[in-house]
């Protein structure tokens, strides 16, 4: 009853309080990437209500194409400016962190998110419908497969120009997320990010059914994560009273701190703390993709429209690994002896699980899907290295990857045959006999996945390896080096099965792109090498944006 | 002078490279070539001898050192010549013959439209044999060893078109490897125990070494003796290598390079005189491989292979000399010597023979051919005279020695090997005149239709003439005041063996078993006729024209037994070794294609899966904290 | 700073495997020369490095180059060359040559459709309307080039990762060069051919794949160690070595044997070791005979290299610890090696099992740890080079004229192509090392280094000597002797590319075995360092010679010639 | 009453949702469980709130509203357009992609 009492004069004290609310200092020029973004989806909303259907694909695509150049050089300014290092700073009362590895995360997703913008707009890969150049998206998302609905839709030469303001809000989501300094802020901008890239994956214009199966899967698997991710939260806001990370770190290092004799029950509650902080973690390695919450991607992957695949693919992946980076290293460093094991063991699983399954699989879009879930462990084991090596290995490793990851897709379009995109392996064999080019640079890729030597894969996989070996994990590295081997195996195969087996009779065309996509295979290439070839540049900037801000 | 050594190599090296690179416009004088630069040779040699006789007895020796050939670490092996008598009286005979071969083919090879390569063969034979006697380490020596294994190889294989012939190549140059492999190993011996292997410094330091080094040494030594010289367990080669054109067989598998095992051993006789162990060893095998070549030599009926089994019995008798120490060395050598002019008259009497019969070799298919070819019969007989030991000729002064030495080894051991010494020269009396008396006595058994018998042209009865002159007194000449002993004495000490019985007893009973072995010959092949099919004959003729079974042991053991080892080790590389890669990798697509079944495309089983990762998840967590 | 020798050796054949792969696709001959031409000028590049190189001299490594490269990683772009280097760069940039001239027609797509589409001709059979800008010819010359360049890069790497890199990376491109190019030795369907050529393809790749991920692990860890007690991680194999002799860098004997046996399964995997030997066969099977001369008398080099330079040097006492086994596993190489090679029924599979018995040679001679051994197993790589390179690309003309592969469709050939038999029987008896050729006196010396130490395994050792004469003279007989084979009836003999290549490396192989000593000379002081870094002596005679009066005369040499080594 | 009654009941209500999202067919109805969850969740932030005596807990739960409005709209969406595609809500239906 005692409890109870206190409880209520508490409660009513907080509500008899003076109502002077103090008003929140926004640092805008901070947050400004950020902001352009959204603010430039909106604007992209607006488009596509006001502007005439003719006009809204260019002026779509310059806006977005101007937002994130603008966003980027926004990331540039900060970085120059010191934001990275010296004044690494809390913004927005705390909720967001202006640091080091947001800044270069944030540097990576938006020129990602560029290069997806040019493979989002090619509209010269599938065949001319009604005189009308299309791109990859449903001519009308809401009409019915087939129906008569649609076929109006596609005489009219509909686009669905709404992916580009979608696109943004999902980057302006995913720019928070690696820079959530509380986990609220994590919550919404997971959901941010989360919920347009639902939408995205079900605007496939071939393929409709795969499309839409994949978005609900992606969605409801998606929402049951977060739902997860939610009751993690709510238990550590239990455990620690607060959802800032700073104050959670603080409470866990310095242990069950007596507030309130009442309290004692919840109050550093390490059952609260250990259970909330496995659910958060769940959360994020959902969307890392990491076994055993890996099932939605090659689903995903496969059913959803190629460049958003390859969009998906690498800027989710830098985000929730940020974000993911954050959480271990500024919330949990204090119970680093709790989450180390078991993170060993979820990297253990992904790099396996990941290289085994594709073995077997016989779609080139499957196959990439699950060779991102292998590359997912492996910079599982550059986050358990838990050092500032770590850090900067993970982000050298995110960065080098999703350039291949993008040119990768990117190549995926190009490969086409009547019913669109042609990702069965078996449609590919020859397909160095065809067009020898595509075929070299899809290898280049390939190569890099395998994490050959002089290609940014290796760079990088040597990064997070060295990192681990160092922090003593040298057995996690034994296990990578292993699963790469059989990564390779199926890398192999499908070189293999482009260069040195006979082209079919009906095999698929190779469709020649406009300057929009092949600047962005272009991009992929020239990281590829430049990663692997001089990586010392970008190595000292992922070295100097290894450092969290608490 | 000693820079003429270096000739004695090149002139013939020169004629090989010239033969076999020079291409079809060399055809026509191609042969001369050879000839000439294996006469020139010759010539060179009789020049150094002549100096050699100028001088001292002590400074004899010459020596030319080249160049360094391959300094590694404490490992030194020089391209260096050393001339000592020994050396001489191996390249005199070397040349000698070996100049008179040449002419001999000239004919004899006349319609074979690859003389010339022939030639170049021949000539690279003569190089390599004289950079074997010539050598003055052990590593050169190997050289023309090889060199000269190299040489019989493509000479017995000369008619490739003919399978036997090529088998026979193979053969002959396989077991010489096994031979080699000793060599080789006495030579690393040698290496490790004085940290070089040329002669002077170890035969010099021998005296330093345990004697179960040298025993070790010597018996790997004899090993390669065997291999090169036909000896008992490595003599099943020489047989099948008659295949070869018979100059070939005079040359190679008669005077010189079967001879070659001896000289090793002669050499070597610094090592093997503080290894008595390993002299035993070597006249075992002599003892033993003379009795075995003479009676394998008594039931063969092709004319090539009896001479065949007769040389490898001479050989025998030196490797016996050889072993007995410096009481057997000279004679060895001296034997080696005599048996080179006869047998090669011999050899190049039985090619003439050929050369009149269309190249048939069965003896039962001859019979009185004197009166055809009487050169050839003179030149044979007196060749078979010499062989046998008749009073007077060479081989009667060579083998009479050996058998004395022999006796003088003392104790059981020499009765025994005197023993079989005598034994050998009654066998040999008799399977000599079994040839004698099938080829050129007795009535023709051939048809006159078939064949037409007919004397060889002068360019091959000239060096006949030459060899039999050579076979009846180069025996008596050496023999003049222990001439040769003498000579050859500073390099390989000479010992009087005291014999205890003395010469006479020793020849006369030499004298004896030499009638009885005519008799018993002309008994069986002068009286009766000879049937023109072989008989059956007794168990050990059955067995002796299979060189004793010995031949068929091998194709059993070795060649079946090879073949089944690498057939089973081919499929095991396949299915073990090779089976348990592709094994993993199958066993990694098994797993993927199990684990596949886990992605059902079901939402709700992801979703299960994924609580249950969230549960696991927990639960670790938790556990880590022990809570 | 002065003209970078060593770098300039490399990028030449890069630049011309670049240009090759530029050329237009008509232009088939002009690339040919081109490659031809480049790789002639890497050559006189090698034979400066050859010359301004300077046996005598101080210090491990000359000729150096030095510059940062990835300070993160601890990485620099180190060059130089010991006397092992400067021979194997040299062997490596004579033989491509020969390679290529070789392989002249080997890439040209052949008239008959089934064979087009396996060679990637112009293929019509799936679009006929589409040209295609597929050019084999290019591809296969820029493919050999690309190979060279990298390894002499990983001959020249002084630096660990460096090394590893290009010892990688050489992969891809060898890998095309099996897979895409297979001989005209049909017999099989050709589709057949090209499902077994890419299988081998796949098998090379993924053993030697493999391996490298097992030494990478290897490699991580030594930058693990380093990092820890040097502050900084490096690569420098200069550096470590010193560190380890001042003390400075202390493995532990685990860690140490673990790093050891990461580099050497790499190495054993390549060079190739019983029992991960399975991928040469299929690999020198299917490639076409130069590419499998690349494979055997190029690439596995490196290899062995790397034993010699990096296991021994980096991991000492590992090497003495692992040494039994290893002499274990070589001899067992070498007599399996010569048994399967005996019966095998494909020419060019006997020739590789032949190789991995030299390899077997190789190996044992470098860890008998005697300089006679090392020494000789450094000699050995040169010559096999040569003598393989001979007996393969004679066996590959054969080959192309009868298009078979197989022993027994052969025979006679003696006959009807003389000088082919003749050449093919030098390179046979090179490869049975036979007095007076190169390769004895290396197979020589590997086992007297090898008999001085462990006297059983040299004897076992020498049983080689007799299968080695099995394996090449039954080849020799099956296919050259005996009656003329119908079907080679009408075989033309060597022709004038042929011949130039194949006399040159007789000739060679004659020189270099009657005056080896620029090699020996060469490559002595490499290997007493190496020695002195692993700290074996050779082990004492029992009796020394020079003390005995009489030895005298040679002694006299002897010593003179210590001088000389000495200087 | 003890509060922590109120986190048992959060509890509970979390574990029913999710059990309904792994047994129940029909997508519309799976998606309410996962609303059920959320709702738990704020039960949870409400409860810790009221414990803590601070109002972050509250905030947070407002916030989870609206994200769960939004959710609705999204989800609802994709349903909607993937039964018109299908006639049916079944999520096993959507089992193309698999393996």
């Amino acid at each position: 009853m005692s409890s109870v009492a206190s409880v209520h004069s508490l409660w009513t004290a907080a509500a008899g309080a003076p109502g002077r609310i103090p008003a929140p200092r926004i640092e805008y020029v901070q947050l400004s990437p950020t902001l352009i973004i959204l603010g430039a989806a909106i604007v992209g909303v607006l488009i596509e209500a006001f502007l005439p259907r003719r006009s809204r694909y260019y002026a779509q695509v310059l806006l977005s194409v101007v937002a994130l150049a603008a966003a980027f050089a926004a990331v540039i300014g900060l970085a120059a400016g010191g934001f990275g290092s010296s004044k690494a700073h809390l913004a927005a009362m705390g909720a967001i962190a202006v640091d080091g590895p947001a800044l270069f995360l944030q540097g990576t997703i938006l020129l990602v998110s560029l290069i997806a913008v040019f493979t989002f707009a090619e509209r010269r890969l599938d065949p001319v419908a009604h005189g009308k150049r299309v791109d990859s998206f449903a001519a009308q998302a809401a009409a019915v497969p087939g129906g008569e609905a649609e076929q109006a839709a596609v005489k009219a030469g509909f686009t669905t120009t709404e992916v580009f303001p979608v696109l943004l809000f999902a980057v302006g989501g995913m720019l928070i997320f690696p820079s959530a300094n509380d986990l609220l802020t994590l919550f919404i901008a997971l959901e941010v990010f989360s919920l347009p890239l639902y939408i995205l994956c079900a605007l496939a214009r071939r393929q409709r059914l795969l499309s839409q199966e994949s978005a609900v899967k992606y969605f409801l698997l998606g929402a049951f994560s977060s739902a997860f991710l939610l009751f993690g939260v709510a238990l550590l806001y239990g455990y620690a009273g607060t959802v800032s990370y700073a104050g959670i770190a603080e409470v866990i290092s310095d242990g069950a701190r007596q507030v309130d004799p009442a309290l004692a029950g919840t109050m550093g509650n390490d059952v609260l703390l250990l259970i909330g902080g496995a659910l958060v973690l769940m959360g994020l390695l959902f969307k890392v993709g990491a076994v055993p919450f890996h099932m939605w991607t090659p689903d995903v992957y496969q059913g959803a429209p190629t460049p958003v695949t390859g969009f998906m693919a690498a800027a989710t992946k830098v985000a929730a690994f940020g974000a993911l980076l954050r959480l271990l290293y500024v919330v949990l460093p204090g119970m680093r002896w709790d989450w180390r094991p078991v993170m060993w063991g979820v990297a253990i699983l992904t790099m396996l699980g990941g290289a085994v399954l594709a073995i077997t699989q016989t779609d080139i879009k499957r196959l990439l899907a699950y060779s991102s879930i292998a590359h997912a462990g492996f910079i599982l084991a550059g986050v358990i290295a838990a050092s500032q090596d770590g850090i900067s290995s993970v982000l050298f490793y995110l960065a080098a990857y999703s350039f291949v990851t993008l040119g990768a897709f990117a190549v995926v379009t190009l490969v086409r045959d009547a019913g669109g995109e042609a990702t069965h392996l078996s449609k590919w064999a020859g397909l160095g006999r065809r067009s020898p080019l595509v075929a070299a640079v899809f290898a280049v890729f390939l190569l890099a996945f395998a994490g050959i030597p002089l290609t940014s894969g290796f760079a990088g996989k040597f990064a997070v390896f060295k990192a681990a070996a160092e922090s003593g994990a040298g057995w996690l590295v034994v296990v990578g080096v292993i699963s790469s081997a059989i990564a390779a195996f199926f890398y192999i195969r499908v070189i293999v099965l482009m260069f040195f087996s006979e082209p079919k009779a009906d095999g698929p065309t190779v469709a020649v792109p406009s300057v929009l996509t092949s600047t962005a295979i272009a991009v992929g290439v020239a990281a590829t090498l430049v990663l692997g070839l001089a990586p010392q540049y970008f190595l000292d900037l992922a070295g100097h944006a290894g450092i969290f801000i608490r | 002078m000693e820079n003429l050594i270096a000739l004695l190599v090149a002139a013939p090296l020169v004629g090989a490279a010239l033969l076999l690179c020079g291409g079809k416009r060399l055809d026509r004088t191609g042969h001369w070539i050879g000839s000439l630069l294996a006469v020139a040779s010759f010539a060179v040699a009789v020049v150094l001898f002549a100096d050699m006789l100028g001088k001292g007895a002590e400074h004899r020796a010459l020596h030319q050192h080249l160049f360094s050939w391959i300094p590694v670490g404490g490992f030194r092996a020089d391209i260096a010549f050393q001339l000592d008598q020994l050396s001489m009286t191996f390249v005199l005979l070397i040349t000698g013959v070996g100049s008179l071969i040449h002419i001999y083919s000239i004919g004899y090879m006349e319609h074979d439209e690859r003389r010339r390569r022939f030639f170049g063969y021949l000539n690279l034979f003569l190089a390599a044999m004289l950079l074997l006697v010539l050598a003055d380490n052990y590593l050169l020596l190997y050289v023309g060893w090889e060199g000269v294994g190299l040489a019989s190889y493509l000479l017995i294989g000369f008619w490739q078109h003919k399978p036997s012939a090529a088998t026979a190549a193979k053969k002959a140059f396989l077991v010489n490897r096994v031979g080699d492999m000793g060599l080789s190993i006495a030579i690393m011996l040698m290496f490790t125990t004085f940290g070089t292997f040329a002669f002077g410094p170890v035969f010099a330091a021998a005296g330093d070494a345990s004697e179960g080094r040298l025993t070790a040494i010597g018996l790997v030594l004899l090993l390669a003796a065997c291999g090169k010289s036909a000896q008992v367990p490595l003599q099943s080669w020489l047989g099948d290598a008659m295949e070869g054109p018979t100059p070939v067989s005079a040359l190679i598998h008669a005077a010189t390079m079967v001879t070659a095992g001896v000289y090793l051993i002669t050499r070597s006789g610094a090592i093997f005189n503080l290894a008595p162990d390993a002299q035993t060893a070597v006249v075992v095998v002599g003892a033993v491989t003379l009795l075995f070549g003479a009676i394998v030599g008594c039931a063969k009926d092709d004319i090539k292979k009896a001479l065949a089994g007769s040389t490898m019995s001479q050989i025998g008798y030196m490797v016996l000399a050889a072993g007995l120490g410096p009481i057997g060395y000279a004679f060895a050598i001296m034997h080696l010597v005599t048996h080179g002019f006869f047998k090669a008259g011999l050899f190049l009497g039985a090619g003439s023979v050929m050369h009149g019969m269309n190249d048939e070799v069965d003896m039962r298919r001859y019979g009185g051919l004197r009166r055809y070819m009487p050169v050839t019969f003179v030149t044979f007989g007196l060749g078979y005279l010499a062989i046998i030991g008749f009073p007077g000729l060479s081989g009667f002064f060579s083998k009479d020695k050996i058998i004395e030495a022999a006796f003088a080894r003392g104790g059981t051991e020499g009765w025994i090997l005197g023993g079989a010494a005598l034994l050998g020269a009654a066998i040999t009396a008799f399977y000599m005149t079994r040839v004698m008396l099938m080829t050129f006595f007795g009535e023709k058994r051939w048809d006159p239709e078939e064949f037409h018998p007919h004397e060889s042209p002068k360019v091959m009865t000239v060096p006949m003439i030459v060899l039999a002159v050579g076979s009846v007194f180069a025996g008596g000449l050496f023999s003049v005041g222990d001439a040769f002993v003498r000579w050859l004495e500073p390099v390989t000490s000479f010992a009087h063996g005291h014999s205890p019985v003395s010469a006479g007893v020793v020849t006369a009973a030499t004298m004896v078993v030499l009638a009885i072995g005519v008799g018993i010959a002309w008994l069986m092949y002068g009286r009766k006729e000879v049937p023109a099919t072989a008989p059956r004959g007794s168990l050990l003729t059955r067995a002796a024209r299979r060189d004793l079974l010995q031949d068929d042991f091998n194709h059993v053991v070795l060649v079946r037994g090879g073949e089944h080892l690498t057939r089973t080790l081919v499929y095991l590389d396949h299915s073990l070794v090779d089976g348990a890669v592709n094994g993993t990798a199958a066993a990694m697509g098994g797993l993927s294609s199990r684990l596949r079944q886990l992605q059902t495309g079901f939402v709700r089983s992801y979703a299960v899966q994924m609580l249950g990762g969230a549960a696991v998840l927990v639960a670790a967590t938790l556990l880590m904290r022990g809570v | 700073m002065s003209f970078p020798l060593l770098t300039a050796t490399a990028v030449v054949p890069a630049i011309g495997a670049i240009a090759t792969a530029a050329v237009p696709a008509a232009k088939r001959t002009a690339a040919k020369w081109l490659a031809l031409l480049f790789s002639l000028a890497t050559l006189s590049l090698a034979a400066v490095i050859a010359v301004r190189f300077d046996p005598g001299a101080k210090g491990p490594f000359q000729l150096t180059e030095s510059h940062a490269w990835i300070q993160d990683f601890g990485v620099r772009y180190d060059l130089g060359v010991d006397g092992i280097a400067v021979a194997l760069i040299a062997l490596t940039a004579l033989l491509i040559p020969f390679v290529i001239l070789a392989g002249w027609h080997d890439a040209d797509p052949s008239p008959s459709s089934q064979l087009r589409s396996s060679r990637g001709g112009p293929n019509e059979g799936a679009e006929p309307n589409r040209p295609y800008s597929w050019r084999p010819t290019q591809g296969f010359f820029a493919l050999i080039l690309a190979v060279e360049a990298m390894v002499v890069l990983s001959f020249e790497a002084t630096d660990v990762f460096l090394f590893y890199i290009f010892f990688e990376a050489m992969l891809i491109p060898m890998y095309f060069l099996i897979g895409g190019f297979g001989d005209r030795a049909g017999g099989r369907g050709e589709q057949q051919a090209a499902a077994q050529r890419s299988y081998a393809a796949v098998k090379f790749l993924l053993y030697n794949l493999v391996g490298g991920l097992i030494m990478l692990a290897a490699v991580i860890g030594l930058y693990a160690v380093t990092a820890h007690q040097l502050g900084a991680g490096t690569f420098s194999l200069p550096q470590i070595v010193q560190a380890r002799a001042s003390g400075a860098l202390t493995l532990g004997t685990g860690t140490e044997r673990l790093l050891f046996l990461g580099f050497f399964f790499a190495f054993a995997v390549k060079a190739p070791l019983w029992p991960l030997h399975t991928w040469l066969p299929n690999a020198m099977g299917e490639a076409t005979s130069p590419v499998a001369v690349l494979i055997t008398a190029v690439v596995d080099k490196v290899g062995t290299f790397a034993m010699l330079r990096f296991c021994l040097q980096l991991f000492p006492e590992a090497s003495s610890w692992a040494t039994p086994v290893i002499l274990v596993l070589s001899l067992i190489s070498i007599v399996y090696g010569a048994l399967l090679a005996v019966g095998q029924r494909d020419i060019k599979r006997l020739i590789a099992y032949a190789s991995i018995s030299h390899f077997g040679f190789i190996i044992l001679g470098i860890f008998a740890m005697t300089s006679q051994g090392q020494g000789g197993a450094t000699l050995y790589m040169v010559n096999h080079g040569i003598s393989t390179a001979a007996l393969m690309l004679v066996a590959g003309f054969l080959i192309s004229r009868r298009g078979s592969r197989l022993i027994a469709d052969y025979g006679g050939v003696q006959k009807v192509a003389p000088v082919l038999a003749g050449t093919f029987l030098v390179g046979g008896l090179a490869t049975l090392s036979l007095p007076g050729l190169a390769p004895f006196i290396s197979e020589f010396l590997v086992l007297v280094g090898t008999f001085s130490r462990y006297p059983v395994i040299g004897i076992i050792a020498t049983l080689g000597i007799v299968l080695a004469a099995l394996y090449v003279l039954v080849l020799y007989q099956r296919t050259m002797t005996g009656p003329v084979a119908t079907e080679v009836r009408a075989m033309p003999d060597l022709k004038v590319r042929e011949l130039v290549v194949v006399a040159p490396l007789i000739a060679l192989l004659l020189f270099l075995g009657v005056y080896p000593k620029p090699l020996t000379d060469l490559v002595n002081p490499a290997v007493q360092h190496t020695l002195s870094v692993v700290d074996k002596k050779d082990p004492k005679p029992t009796v020394r010679v020079d003390a005995v009066p009489g030895g005298g005369r040679h002694g006299g040499t002897a010593q003179t010639q210590d001088v000389e080594a000495a200087k | 009453m003890n509060p922590v009654y109120y986190l048992y009941l959060a509890a509970l209500l979390f574990t029913i949702g999710a059990a309904g999202v792994l047994i129940r067919r029909n997508a519309i109805v799976v998606f309410m469980c996962i609303e059920l969850m959320l709702n738990a969740c704020n039960l949870a932030f409400v409860t810790f709130s009221r414990m803590h005596g601070n109002l972050d807990g509250q905030i947070i739960a407002f916030f989870t509203m609206v994200v769960a409005a939004a959710e609705v709209v999204v989800g609802l969406a994709i349903i909607v357009s993937i039964f018109r595609t299908r006639h049916s809500a079944s999520v096993d239906d959507a089992s193309l992609m698999k393996l």
